[in-house]
């Protein structure tokens, strides 16, 4: 670091700075547009994170070692991590479509964002930056003492104000997210009663998943056809769209299974056309064969009426 | 090299920064790009208290910090709860502003 | 004296206030205030006349000023009167022959409900006519010179109830104030010219003024001549203002009212004298007049239509000699008061006639009515003879005179004036004898009315034949008397000036040549309709005849020239100023909301289409604060 | 400092309204009481002004002065003169009848049951007084800035008026009636309000100017006029020209002058009978009524330069007027229009720049407000009993209700200026001031004579003659409320035609001032008459006669 302290109060960089700036620098880029430019918000915050360090590291060189390690320990390690968890609670694996929909939003952006960047670039480019009188005898009594002293005697009146935003910030983000239950729970007894009055699904939903391979909440029942049953999964993935259908192998497996009992029962000859005759067939003797099933079928059609 | 670089690395990530506030939906990512932004402030601060050779430059970039910490903590609680009442996280779904 | 002046004009003005506010309870006497108070201001005229006479030639004019009307700035009006000789002859005119027709017109309205109001409407007639007769100065003129078109309004109108009635007072109106036009004018060309216009100084100095303004004003009180008194070619109206009751197409449209214009051109002689021009234009009005109506009266079968023609053409006599400067100021007068007289007198019996017919006016369903009315016969037949110029009666002295001035006008003018003249009076005597014919001669054409009422033809009340009694004396004698050593013209020389023109023909020969064409008139008239019996449908007729039946298509006339392209005028403008003025307005609100309708797209409730323009925003700023410092 | 009456006059309306309006929803016949209790009281207040003022004297009166917003010389500075006096005593004596008039037009409908809160018959008499105090202070006004303050504010309570208390008689269904009440109040409302905030602009235009030049800036009359006699004022032309602009426009639609009367017709049509007359006779004389005192004084030269411009509208005016009236099937709209062309007379006065036309434009302010008044209620009353405002729906009403024939009569003489009759005097004033300056134009305007008689007594024929239609033959003749509001106009239109010296008299000095102000001398007739006293005329038969005459004149 202290090689970065000297580089820091010449005019021009070492090498071995400039180095560094042009590898990471060209990392951060990419970072910065990864992020914009993932689909999913998990790799987006990801290639964020990735920037942010970057961004630490120069702060280190630029002679700022409280700052950049902040820059790790607050940002990298918790405002990232916050991010993280709202993306699991939004949903990890949702991945919003970069098709624009608003006419003309993406040239506007690409337009408004040259320009920008050009003009911002200009102004920097005619500023004259000529004398960098480093951070030598700045940083002399220490870095972090320093900042100290500015903040604690300068600055200590921003420096409470922010105290109390922060506070603010979190009872704000406390009263938010906390939601206020204004009326009283409704017991089960007044759930299955007005379940009953409004003659909807009288029985209790169908649990998720079929056999006991897949009995994970994110996949739907499956029908006596076959058919997953929306209803067996819950609404926030449904919202989601993080269903994962089994129907099909879960058919196939019917017809293994139906196939095996055949050939263990000993019978021959039509036992290979069987598969072929569809899901209907053995969806019937299934029903013959078990009656929990059957209750099952029965209400069936009624919940996939309401599904859609 | 001239670490007036440092200040071209900041404009640059800045405005992809508000691009990406300009272009994404998601409200996450919308955060995250400001988030982008304000650390190519960041950036500029600290280059900048080089320039001077004081420390005027961390200090606000410090502070920059705190603040953003306490506008994403807001921010996110925000759009936990819009998620919440209308199952997505799309800031054009809340268009409610239209006449 | 000089107050009585002003009393003259109160006392009717009072009894018409009385009648119009009283209400219904003066219903029972209405008609006997009336009339007293008209019997009253005739007194008050008498006694002022007496006065008048008292005192000597050159000193009798009477001046009283009540008080002070319009003064603003330079522009001083004042509601005084002037009572000179002129004013005097028409004030007893008016009085007397108004007081008459009251007092007929008691008989004749009996069976009226609104007959208050009718004495109420005539004394506001009598109160108008007297303003302008007295007025000194031309707005106060002007005053009466409305009011008695106002009067004569409510009178053609007063049977509302029948549509016709009510449009032709609307068009007697209007076409006077056409006239009234031309009066306004002069007198704001007189204020222009003169600063004043009050008769005595304007007169006194009309002949400082430049010839063209004087032939400027002059023409314009022409026009409003030819307005009130029905000379073409503001004549169209004075026919159908027959729709009146007959006491007022007596009064208002033959003796007094349609004679104002004769008035206004006597008296403004001096200008007209100074404008030589002027003095043609009212010439030629005269004389085109004169026969105008001469000829619209020989084809109408309506009785007081045909009457209604002859005023016409007896003013166009007027005018003509009023037209002829001083040779004919006096005598332009002179058969103004005999035509009061006689035309009165024929348009009473006229009505008698019709009391006694059930309201039938066409003469062909007259006929030999000398039998059941020989009262009105009489009368209706001296007026006859006084109006054709029998030799010795009103007629003859006042018309003959005025023959002669025409002729006395001196060369072609004198000739070409002198053969109109002579040839209305061969007209006038040729429609007169017919109507005459057609009423009393012949035998009986009555036919039952609608409702099957069988006309039994009777005399009228002595309310009514007393006037036409004394009005048939007056048109026997005055026009005698007043040329007993010219007394008449004696009377009036001091305000209007005479002269005597140098004649071609001795007044002899053109007393002569009346009594020939007299004769000529009275004969055809007597082969058409005395020989022979009268169809009572009018035969179709020649195309002369027709024009004249309708009034010589003076009404198609002015509807295709005038209101036709009036209607749609107006129709243009309303839909112009809906369409177009108040579309322009309409249409800029309408664009703009339009606009700001397209500009409502811009906020599309879209964050992301805001922070765009944020952004955009931004660069624009960096951008100019650049720019700034570049500079 | 003596008792303040011209504050007076305009306050006590602007507390009856206040009172009128806090009566409780269920006393709806005292609170008609108190405003007419309160205007008469402003009336008597107007006569003591007409008293006190005495015309020989100083070119304001009554004047009261105070400052107000020291910071941009703002001062709230009321004083008369003779047009002033006369204008506002027009307008005291209106109001009472426009009350007494619209006595039963805000009453709730059958359907409409009153509650607490809903009370439109105290709103309404109180916004008629609020209009009164508004015009009463804006008559005052002296100072610019609070002239034009009160000639804004006006519109608020108009618009309320028109908007809200339509004629019912519409024949109409209720959304089409509400629909049409609408537009002719927003239209009314928008065109006033254009015309107003244009002329704020030169107000402040004015300001600016005066600040620039007299150091510190004004907006009082007198002393911008003072600073001008005295030449430490003078505006560069083109300046002072868009001023005049500014202001003439806000004056001309109020007026309102071609092309900017389109409102009128809709705002009368729409609006009850005596709103009617309140915006035609009184509200809109604010506009002419300025346009001599603020255009005129404030910028005599631009005035003077707009001259011709400004006379060829007002001719339009006169004439298209005229010929719209003719072409109307609505009563209350052929009104309007003949009151566009009767304020067409009026600004051709004004601007003919002669004494006749100033005096004759101010009487006939006064005289048309009257028979307007006059013509307009009559033709109210007849509207409110057949529930019709077509032409086409009457016929006869003279047969049934001759009273009211009557005075629909003389209103309508009034309207076409019958001599004897007020207007007649005014209007030719109007006509020879025109004509001795421009007798081209005074000649145009005389067609507007023959067209006015055309449409009264086409309306007249229509409505009152002929067979008796049969919806009306059951009409009720005038009541006696109805009388008390007619007669007495019909007896100052005759007062005022026979004998308007008083009136004159009072007018003339501020006209002359106007005059004098403006720099215009009348033009001097070609061949003065010395004596124009009254002598015995007898004719120079020879001297004048073209032929040889022995005049008997010796």
């Amino acid at each position: 670091m202290s090689g970065g302290a000297l580089a820091a109060a010449a005019s021009t960089t070492s090498t071995g700075e400039a180095l560094q700036f042009w590898v990471l620098g060209t990392v951060a880029v990419i970072g910065a547009l990864c992020t914009i430019l993932m689909r999913k918000a998990v790799h987006s915050a990801l290639c964020l994170a990735g920037t942010m360090i970057v961004l630490a590291i120069f702060y280190l060189a630029n002679g700022a070692y409280f700052l950049g390690v902040v820059q790790i320990v607050v940002y990298t390690g918790a405002i990232m991590m916050l991010f993280l968890f709202v993306v699991m609670l939004v949903g990890v694996t949702a991945a919003d479509s970069l098709k624009e929909t608003l006419k003309g939003q993406r040239w506007l952006a690409a337009l408004c964002g040259l320009g920008f960047g050009i003009l911002l670039c200009a102004g920097i480019g005619n500023a004259s930056l000529k004398t960098w009188n480093g951070l030598g005898q700045a940083n002399s009594g220490g870095n972090v003492e320093g900042l100290a002293s500015l903040i604690f005697t300068k600055y200590v009146f921003a420096f409470e104000i922010t105290g109390a935003l922060l506070i603010t910030a979190a009872v704000g983000a406390m009263v938010l997210t906390h939601r206020e239950r204004t009326e009283r729970a409704r017991t089960q007894r007044e759930q299955s009663e007005a379940r009953v009055r409004t003659g909807r699904n009288v029985p209790p939903l169908p649990a998720p998943g079929v056999y006991a391979r897949h009995n994970a909440v994110d996949i739907p029942g499956l029908l006596p056809d076959g058919t997953p049953s929306d209803l067996t999964v819950n609404a926030t993935l449904r919202g989601r769209g993080q269903i994962r259908d089994v129907s099909s192998e879960a058919l196939a497996e019917l017809a293994a299974l139906e196939q095996r009992s055949q050939r263990w029962l000993g019978r021959k000859g039509n036992g290979t056309g069987k598969p072929s005759g569809g899901p209907g067939k053995p969806g019937t003797s299934e029903n013959g064969e078990n009656g929990e099933d059957g209750e099952n079928a029965g209400s069936a059609p009624n919940p996939r009426g309401v599904a859609k | 090299m001239n670490p007036v670089n440092y200040l071209y690395l900041a404009a640059l990530l800045f405005t992809i920064g508000a691009a990406g506030v300009v272009i994404r939906r998601n409200a996450i990512v919308l955060f995250m790009c400001v988030e982008l932004m304000l650390n190519a402030c960041n950036l500029a601060f600290v280059t900048f208290s080089r320039l001077h050779g004081n420390l005027d430059g961390q200090i606000i970039a410090f502070f920059t910090m705190v603040v953003a910490a306490a506008e994403v903590v807001v921010g996110l609680a925000i759009i936990v709860t819009v998620f919440r009442s209308r199952h997505s996280a799309s800031v054009d779904d809340a268009s409610l502003m239209k006449l | 004296m000089e107050n009585l002046i002003g009393l003259l004009v109160a006392v009717p003005l009072l009894g018409a206030a009385l009648l119009l506010c009283g209400g219904r309870r003066l219903d029972g006497k209405g008609h006997y205030i009336g009339t007293v108070l008209a019997g009253a201001s005739f007194v008050i005229g008498a006694v002022l006349f007496a006065d008048m006479l008292g005192r000597g030639e050159h000193d009798r004019a009477l001046h009283s000023k009540v008080f002070s009307w319009i003064p603003v700035g330079g522009f001083r009006a004042d509601v005084a009167f002037q009572l000179d000789q002129l004013s005097m002859t028409f004030v007893l005119l008016i009085t007397g022959v108004g007081t008459l027709i009251h007092i007929y017109s008691i008989g004749y309205m009996e069976h009226d409900e609104r007959r208050r109001r009718f004495f109420g409407y005539l004394n506001l007639f009598l109160a108008a006519m007297l303003l302008l007769v007295l007025a000194d100065n031309y707005l106060l003129l002007y005053v009466g010179w409305e009011g008695v078109g106002l009067a004569s309004y409510l009178l053609i109108g007063f049977w509302q109830h029948k549509p016709s009635a009510a449009t032709a007072a609307k068009k007697a109106f209007i076409v006077n104030r056409v006239g009234d036009v031309g009066l306004s004018i002069a007198i704001m060309l007189m204020f222009t010219t003169f600063g004043t216009f009050t008769f005595a100084p304007v007169l006194t100095n009309a002949d400082h003024a430049s010839e063209g303004k004087l032939t400027a004003i002059g023409l314009m009180l022409l026009l409003a001549a030819c307005g009130k008194s029905a000379q073409v070619p503001l004549q169209s109206w004075l026919g159908d203002a027959m729709e009146g009751p007959t006491p007022v197409s007596a009064l208002i449209h033959a003796a007094t009212m349609v004679t104002a214009g004769v008035y206004l051109i006597t008296r403004s002689g001096a200008i007209f004298n100074a404008a030589p021009d002027a003095q043609a234009a009212v010439v030629a009005v005269g004389a085109v007049t004169l026969l105008f109506g001469a000829i619209v009266g020989c084809a109408k079968d309506d009785i007081k239509k045909a009457l209604a023609g002859s005023t016409m053409s007896q003013i166009g006599y007027m005018i003509l000699a009023a037209g002829l400067g001083p040779i004919g100021y006096v005598f332009a007068i002179m058969h103004l008061v005999t035509h009061g007289f006689f035309k009165a007198g024929l348009f009473l019996g006229a009505g008698s006639v019709m009391h006694a017919m059930n309201d039938e006016v066409d003469m062909r369903k007259y006929g030999g009515l000398r039998k059941y009315m020989p009262v009105t016969f009489i009368t209706f037949g001296l007026g006859y003879l006084a109006i054709i110029g029998f030799p010795g009666l009103s007629g003859f002295w006042s018309k003959d005179k005025i023959i002669e001035a025409a002729f006395a006008k001196g060369g072609t003018e004198g000739w070409i004036l002198g053969g109109a003249a002579l040839l209305g009076a061969a007209i006038t005597a040729y429609y007169m004898t017919r109507v005459m014919l057609l009423t009393f001669f012949g035998e009986k054409r009555w036919v039952p009315d609608e409702e099957g009422h069988e006309p039994h033809p009777h005399e009228s009340p002595s309310s009514m034949t007393i006037p036409m009694i004394v009005l048939a004396v007056g048109s026997v004698f005055a026009g005698g008397l007043f040329s007993v050593n010219d007394a008449f013209l004696k009377w009036l020389e001091p305000v209007t000036g005479h002269s005597h023109g140098d004649s071609p023909l001795s007044a002899a020969a053109v007393t002569a040549g009346t009594m020939v064409v007299l004769a000529i008139g009275v004969a055809l008239a007597w082969a058409q309709y005395g020989r022979r019996p009268v169809p009572r449908t009018a035969p179709r007729g020649s195309l002369l005849t027709r024009a004249a039946r309708r009034d010589l298509l003076q009404d198609d006339f002015n509807h295709v020239a005038l209101v036709k392209p009036g209607q749609y005028l107006t129709r243009g403008l309303v839909y112009v100023d809906h369409k177009l003025v108040d579309g322009v307005v309409n249409g800029t609100a309408a664009s703009v909301g339009g606009l700001s309708g397209r500009l409502r797209k811009l906020q599309n409730g879209y964050a992301r289409t805001y922070a765009v323009s944020m952004f955009g925003g931004t660069a624009v700023l960096i951008a100019a604060t650049l720019l700034m410092r570049a500079v | 400092m003596s008792f303040p009456l011209l504050t007076a006059t305009a306050v006590v309306p602007a507390l009856g309204a206040v009172a009128t309006a806090a009566m409780p929803a269920a006393q709806r016949a005292a609170a008609k009481w108190v405003a007419l209790g309160f205007s008469l009281v402003t009336l008597a207040l107007a006569a003591v002004m007409l008293v006190r003022f005495d015309p020989g004297g100083a070119r304001f009166q009554l004047t009261e002065s105070h400052a107000w917003i020291k910071d941009f010389g703002v001062r709230y500075e009321l004083g008369v003169d003779g047009i002033a006096v006369a204008l506002i005593a027009l307008t005291a004596v209106l109001i009472p009848f426009i009350i007494l008039a619209g006595w039963h037009d805000a009453d709730p409908l059958e359907s409409a049951r009153p509650n607490r809160r809903w009370r439109p018959t105290q709103g309404f008499f109180a916004l008629i007084l609020m209009v009164e105090a508004m015009v009463v202070i804006s008559f005052e006004a002296t100072d610019v800035f609070l002239f034009y303050i009160f000639f804004e504010a006006m519109l608020i309570p108009m618009y309320f008026l028109i908007g809200g208390f339509g004629d019912r008689a519409g024949g109409r269904s209720e959304e089409e009636t509400a629909t049409q009440r609408s537009y002719a109040a927003v239209k009314f409302l928008l065109y006033n309000l254009a015309g107003g905030l244009i002329m704020l602009a030169a107000v402040v235009g004015l300001y600016a100017v005066t600040a620039d030049q007299l150091g510190t800036g004004t907006f009082s009359l007198q002393e911008i006029v003072q600073a001008r006699a005295g030449g430490r004022l003078d505006m560069a032309s083109g300046t002072e020209r868009l001023l005049f602009l500014g202001f003439f426009f806000a004056f001309a639609v109020k007026a309102p002058l071609w092309p900017l009367h389109t409102w009128l017709p809709n705002a009368m049509g729409e609006s009850t009978a005596p709103v009617a007359v309140l915006i035609t006779a009184v509200v809109d004389k604010v506009g002419t009524f300025a346009m001599l005192r603020f255009c005129l004084q404030l910028f005599p030269e631009a005035s003077k330069w707009a001259t011709p411009a400004i006379m060829i509208l007002a001719l339009i005016s006169i004439i298209y007027g005229a010929l719209l009236a003719i072409g109307q099937r609505d009563i209350k709209r052929l009104i309007a229009y003949a009151s566009i062309s009767h304020f067409g007379f009026i600004i051709l006065g004004i601007f003919a720049m002669t004494t006749q036309g100033q005096g004759g434009a101010t009487l006939y302010m006064v005289n048309h407000g009257v028979s307007t008044a006059a013509l307009m209620l009559v033709a109210g009353f007849l509207i409110t009993r057949r529930g019709s405002r077509l032409i086409a729906d009457y016929g006869g009403v003279q047969k049934v209700a001759p009273v009211l024939a009557g005075t629909f009569l003389i209103g309508g003489l009034a309207t076409l200026s019958l001599p004897g009759l007020a207007p007649f005097i005014s209007e030719f004033l109007v006509l020879v001031g025109t004509f001795s300056r421009y007798p081209a134009f005074g000649v145009i305007a005389t067609v507007g004579i023959v067209l006015a008689a055309l449409y009264v007594l086409i309306l007249y024929q229509r409505t009152m003659t002929g067979p008796v239609k049969a919806e009306v033959r059951s009409m009720p003749d005038l009541r006696v409320r109805e009388l008390v509001v007619v007669a007495p106009l019909i007896a100052l239109l005759i007062f005022l035609g026979v004998y308007p010296k008083p009136l004159a008299d009072i007018v003339n000095p501020a006209v002359d001032h106007t005059m004098s102000v403006v720099d215009k001398k009348d033009p001097k007739p070609d061949h003065p008459v010395t004596d124009a006293g009254w002598f015995s005329y007898s004719p120079k038969s020879e001297g004048a006669s073209h032929d040889g005459a022995s005049g008997g004149a010796k």
